[in-house]
């Protein structure tokens, strides 16, 4: 579905309207096909992958590029490292693994050898959030921004769908620095087209609204596009914006939020305690301080279950998001 | 295959607390049944792996059923020997060899990875009695198991560690920390055992990265290396009884193994790493294995 | 010195107050001394280092306790997960290492088998700051609080100086469960004493104030009440609030500055992005949202230089925390 | 120790772009004159490592003036080999090395470690001209320069890649995993040269974590293992020489060194892992290196 297709009613200006039914797609599948793109574009992409070719979705790429792909096996630190010196001699190394390891195994290479250097790496992170499903905690990463956020010169996008992701991952290749990309497991509604616009470090407002502004990444984007449709029945404007770059961040963009609409929803799957949710506060309370709810992983582990069932248990679901609307509604009403 | 000397449903004799030192036929029989256990209980979920834990089943059986002192039903019995699987993603073997020695009841196999079982999709500590700690990165087990050697040498007691790790698992470089680690301290009352199948997720592991010569490594880091045929019991026996009896290293058992084995369609192929069989599929893998689905799945609800 | 010694005279109800010249002592060294007399306490205590057995001080519970010291080498993943064996068989572990390794290159550990297990494994993060000095960048640790803070199960204490490093690491053994300790390198201000209060998981009022919050950690502490006193000569009130614990966060406390005083300040020796001034950020936007400025390390890297002359040219001094003041104080009051 | 080939003052000819091949009696007169750098900018800082610095100083010399082919004033020639110290706390000798090749002036060394100079604590990409890498983090940087091997394949260059690491060192595991990959990948161009000085931070490696026998363990990697004097510099020269020709695996040289060598009272003392001279320390160890503190600080600081 692509934004002309559809008719839109409740507020012409959105750039997104979802339809009753909507195309389901892995975002990872936006990351294997952009990589296939890449190189076609630039000789100096080089993938490399850790024991994960296909769940990662970088067999596009070593299928019709197998001379520019490197097998690093089961050995993440190595596999940063081995990125930092292929980007050293001028190649862009793009590795990938699941995030939970690309985060946190090889987290001190990222620091020092990656970041602190401010070599040309791209760190694909696969499986990231709760809806990973079956395989249980351990490979639901959920901490990934709050890590790759704390390291200066690093970058991180968490691109909301197929179409998202597959420009993010042309974004990553383009900006010269280090960019850790965030992308989920299970087909996820596809809520962008090829021609829904995407800037590195800029927020795009999906949805114009005036009550309040829900700030997303990945498929909580896609929830929040529905709790604005729950609401607006209710009489409540919410504003959608998408904030796919929770660093560098779109500062001006969420300042205007809280100026024009006065309280602020973020929603993200990942651990509350410093994702996209404390990226916004920060800036809030520095900026134009509104009430503000987090939805987002409230500080527990994952566990195993069907990725449905678990965005329900762990209340990240459009009706979670509603929930907080309506409270941080409340608490913006009586301090008026 | 014979189950003379064990039936389907000869349960709890395989729920006695201490060390069972049973004999090869009835480990035989055991390991047959994990085997159903594996299949029926992946074909249930429709989720996890299937190679790795066929290739672990037999030196699992033995481990349990032979060699462990432990008591199922007090599981932080504080005589008990240590075992840890490294290769977090063989849960289904964990949880069958768990289940058929009394540490659950065996119908909590048909919730594997479900929403509301304790059965992770990988081992918690959190949700499952008898896991005494959490695993699914790979390469950090027989670091664990290093800790609990020393606790032990401290306290004196002379508890035996058993480490199951993966031959892909191997190219982790915390491995190589944790065994010069084991070999410095000379901690002789750890045993590792390498499920060397030969596959990882994307191939072969010689394709991947080559880890051979697997056992000249393992020497030179001063470990004593024993190789056995890892689907041949006594063999798996008398590597055990030769570990407990080596003084001064820590041994280390390279178990030569096929992935998937028990099952033809799965035997040797690195596509069953991480899928389970369809239900179509896991019929035909339960006849050759003796049994039906209707039949396996009837014996763990009822136990 | 301690509270008793001195009399008080702007607040007279504050808990502490800075003589002229503050005795300077390493908070390492509160870490060392504990481990001592916990390990004369409880058996249950063990050591273990990574090839930094001075560095962190842990030599002298080394020479006290030889038979229950553990040296691991330079292998810090293996040491986490040494450590988690340990823990698991009733022992009470403390791992030392500088803080960039302790938080980075066992990251993965310490969120899979120690944080996932909630195994009873202290983690003892030394040279955390950029009052490291001349070591330079990679050996600067800043980002601890926010990789830490994003892991479920796990606890940070960032004690202020020698006094409350040396408590907080007896509260650390007492607590069942992961603990985080980060500490520093250099001679710092010794602002509490043997008696001062400190509880696990609870801020405390340092000196009382009305005009705003400074909340602090680390020896970011001293330069608050520095700072406090040069506010009072401006006829400003702050309040000085030691927030020693990260996580788990007192949250009834800042929210309890937030509307008594109206303003906050945090200052931390810590990357800005996720960090003591995130953590609190999040707990204001969701209970009473207030003008806040953070004093952090601005998302950069580190560098060689003398304690001193990096404190200054990263703007974690008391001036830094004035000016902080004075920014928020009026934002304070063109809200009014 | 004799100067005849090379004067102190004879600085620029060690400028020179290219592969310098210097002979063995210029390469000792430089390898004392960095030694007397490393002393000098120690005692200036009053901050950073001597012991290592000096065991690495005579393999150093012979990397740097007679292997290396590089251009001092275009740090990013695309013809240049590479080279990178994993073990980044040995900045006194890697900027010493680095200065009395050309990468930048002499001077810059008496700024080591301050906050004005550009000379950090650990090698820097972002503040030094020629550091192509930051280090500090101990394991890492054989990965790196396996990257750089594996760029150089793709783009067809025969650029040469030298890695030093520490002996210490060897127990990160992420040396391993790289040693591994090396050999996997056949990475003839990649040359490991370790500094087996025998010291770490908290004293011997064999009582810290033994990596004995090291040679087995990278042969067992499927490594080519050179020994040497890693103070003979013949001997370097000729592995350096056989390392270039060996074919179709990487080779590392085990450099046995001594810590602290060259100052008598540093010498196979770990305690001056870590820590610089004092001003008195630093003259008479500059005393028996054959100058005084004043007259090498001059020389530095005029060039
Ligand atoms: C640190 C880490 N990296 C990657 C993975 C994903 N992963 C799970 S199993 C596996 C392959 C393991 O190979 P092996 O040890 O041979 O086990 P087998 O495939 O034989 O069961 C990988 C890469 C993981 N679980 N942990
Ligand atoms: C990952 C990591 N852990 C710990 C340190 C602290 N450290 C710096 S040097 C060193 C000892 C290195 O020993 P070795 O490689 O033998 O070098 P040498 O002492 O001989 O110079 C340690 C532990 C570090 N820099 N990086
Ligand atoms: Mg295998
Ligand atoms: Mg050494």
């Amino acid at each position: 579905m692509s934004p002309t297709d559809v008719k839109p009613e409740a507020a012409p200006a959105d750039m997104i309207t979802l339809p009753e039914k909507v195309e389901m797609k892995k975002t990872r599948e936006g990351f294997g096909r952009a990589l296939v793109d890449l190189g076609e574009q630039d000789p100096r992409i080089v993938v490399l992958v850790g024991d994960l070719k296909e769940s990662t979705m970088v067999h596009f790429f070593a299928q019709r590029f197998p001379e520019r792909f490197i097998q690093v096996g089961i050995a993440e630190q190595n596999m940063m490292c081995i990125s930092a010196g292929l980007a050293a001699m001028g190649k862009i190394p793009f590795l990938a693994t699941y995030g939970a390891f690309a985060s946190c195994r090889s987290a001190d290479q990222m620091r020092v050898t990656v970041a602190y250097s401010n070599l040309n790496v791209k760190i694909g992170g696969a499986h990231g959030g709760i809806s990973v499903g079956p395989d249980g905690a351990t490979h639901q990463a959920m901490e990934e921004i709050s890590i790759v956020r704390s390291i200066p010169n690093m970058s991180i996008i968490v691109p909301c769908d197929f179409w998202e992701t597959y420009k993010a991952t042309i974004a990553a290749a383009k900006h010269d620095g280090p960019v850790y990309l965030r992308f989920g497991r299970e087909d996820v509604p596809v809520v962008t087209d090829k021609d829904t616009p995407f800037t590195f470090g800029k927020g795009e407002v999906f949805a114009e609204g005036t009550d309040l502004s829900i700030i997303a990444c990945g498929v909580m984007v896609y929830e929040a596009l529905r709790a604005r449709e729950t609401l607006a029945t209710q009489g409540i404007s919410a504003r959608v914006v998408d904030l796919h770059t929770p660093k560098p961040l779109d500062r001006a963009l969420i300042e205007r939020c809280a100026r024009e609409t006065g309280a602020i929803v973020t929603a993200e799957e990942h651990q509350v305690n410093g994702g996209l949710g404390g990226a916004v506060s920060e800036v809030v309370v520095q900026t134009a301080p509104v009430p503000m709810e987090l939805v987002a992983v409230l500080d527990r582990f994952g566990q195993s279950g069907k990725p449905a069932e678990l965005m329900d248990a762990f209340g990240l679901r459009a009706k979670d998001i509603v929930a907080a609307a309506e409270r941080v509604m409340q608490r913006k009403r009586s301090r008026a | 295959m014979t189950l003379n000397t064990l039936s389907a449903n000869d349960i709890s004799v395989g729920h006695a607390p201490g060390r069972l030192a049973w004999p090869v036929e009835m480990l035989k029989a055991k390991a047959l049944h994990i085997r159903r256990d594996i299949i029926t209980l992946l074909a249930k979920a429709q989720s996890g792996h299937s190679g790795g834990p066929l290739s672990s089943t037999d030196f699992g059986t033995a481990l349990f059923f032979h060699e462990l002192n432990v008591d199922p039903t007090n599981p932080r019995w504080p005589e008990r020997d240590f075992w840890h699987f490294s290769i977090g993603h063989v849960t289904p073997v964990i949880y069958s060899l768990m289940a058929e020695r009394g540490y659950f009841p065996l119908k909590d196999l048909m919730k594997f990875r479900s929403f509301d079982g304790h059965l992770q999709g990988h081992p918690s500590k959190h949700d499952t009695p008898g896991i005494e700690v959490s695993a699914g990165s790979l390469g950090q087990g027989l670091s664990v198991c290093c800790g609990v050697a020393m606790a032990s040498r401290f306290d004196q007691h002379p508890r035996r560690i058993y480490c199951v790790m993966g031959d892909g698992e191997q190219e982790e470089g915390q491995i190589w920390e944790s065994s010069m680690f084991a070999a410095h301290y000379k901690l002789d009352t750890l045993c590792g055992i390498i499920d060397y199948n030969r596959k990882q997720i994307d191939g072969d592991v010689e394709d991947v990265i080559g880890i051979k010569p697997l056992a000249d490594k393992w020497r030179a880091f001063n470990w004593n290396v024993i190789e056995v045929d890892g689907h041949d019991i006594p063999q798996i026996l008398a590597a055990f009884a030769a570990a407990r009896e080596h003084k001064g290293q820590p041994t280390v058992i390279l178990a030569h193994t096929i992935m998937g084995q028990g099952v033809s369609f799965m035997a040797d192929d690195y596509r069953w790493h991480g899928k389970p069989p369809r239900m179509d599929e896991a019929e035909v893998a339960l006849k050759e294995l003796g049994t039906s689905y209707a039949e396996w799945s009837a014996r763990l609800l009822a136990n």
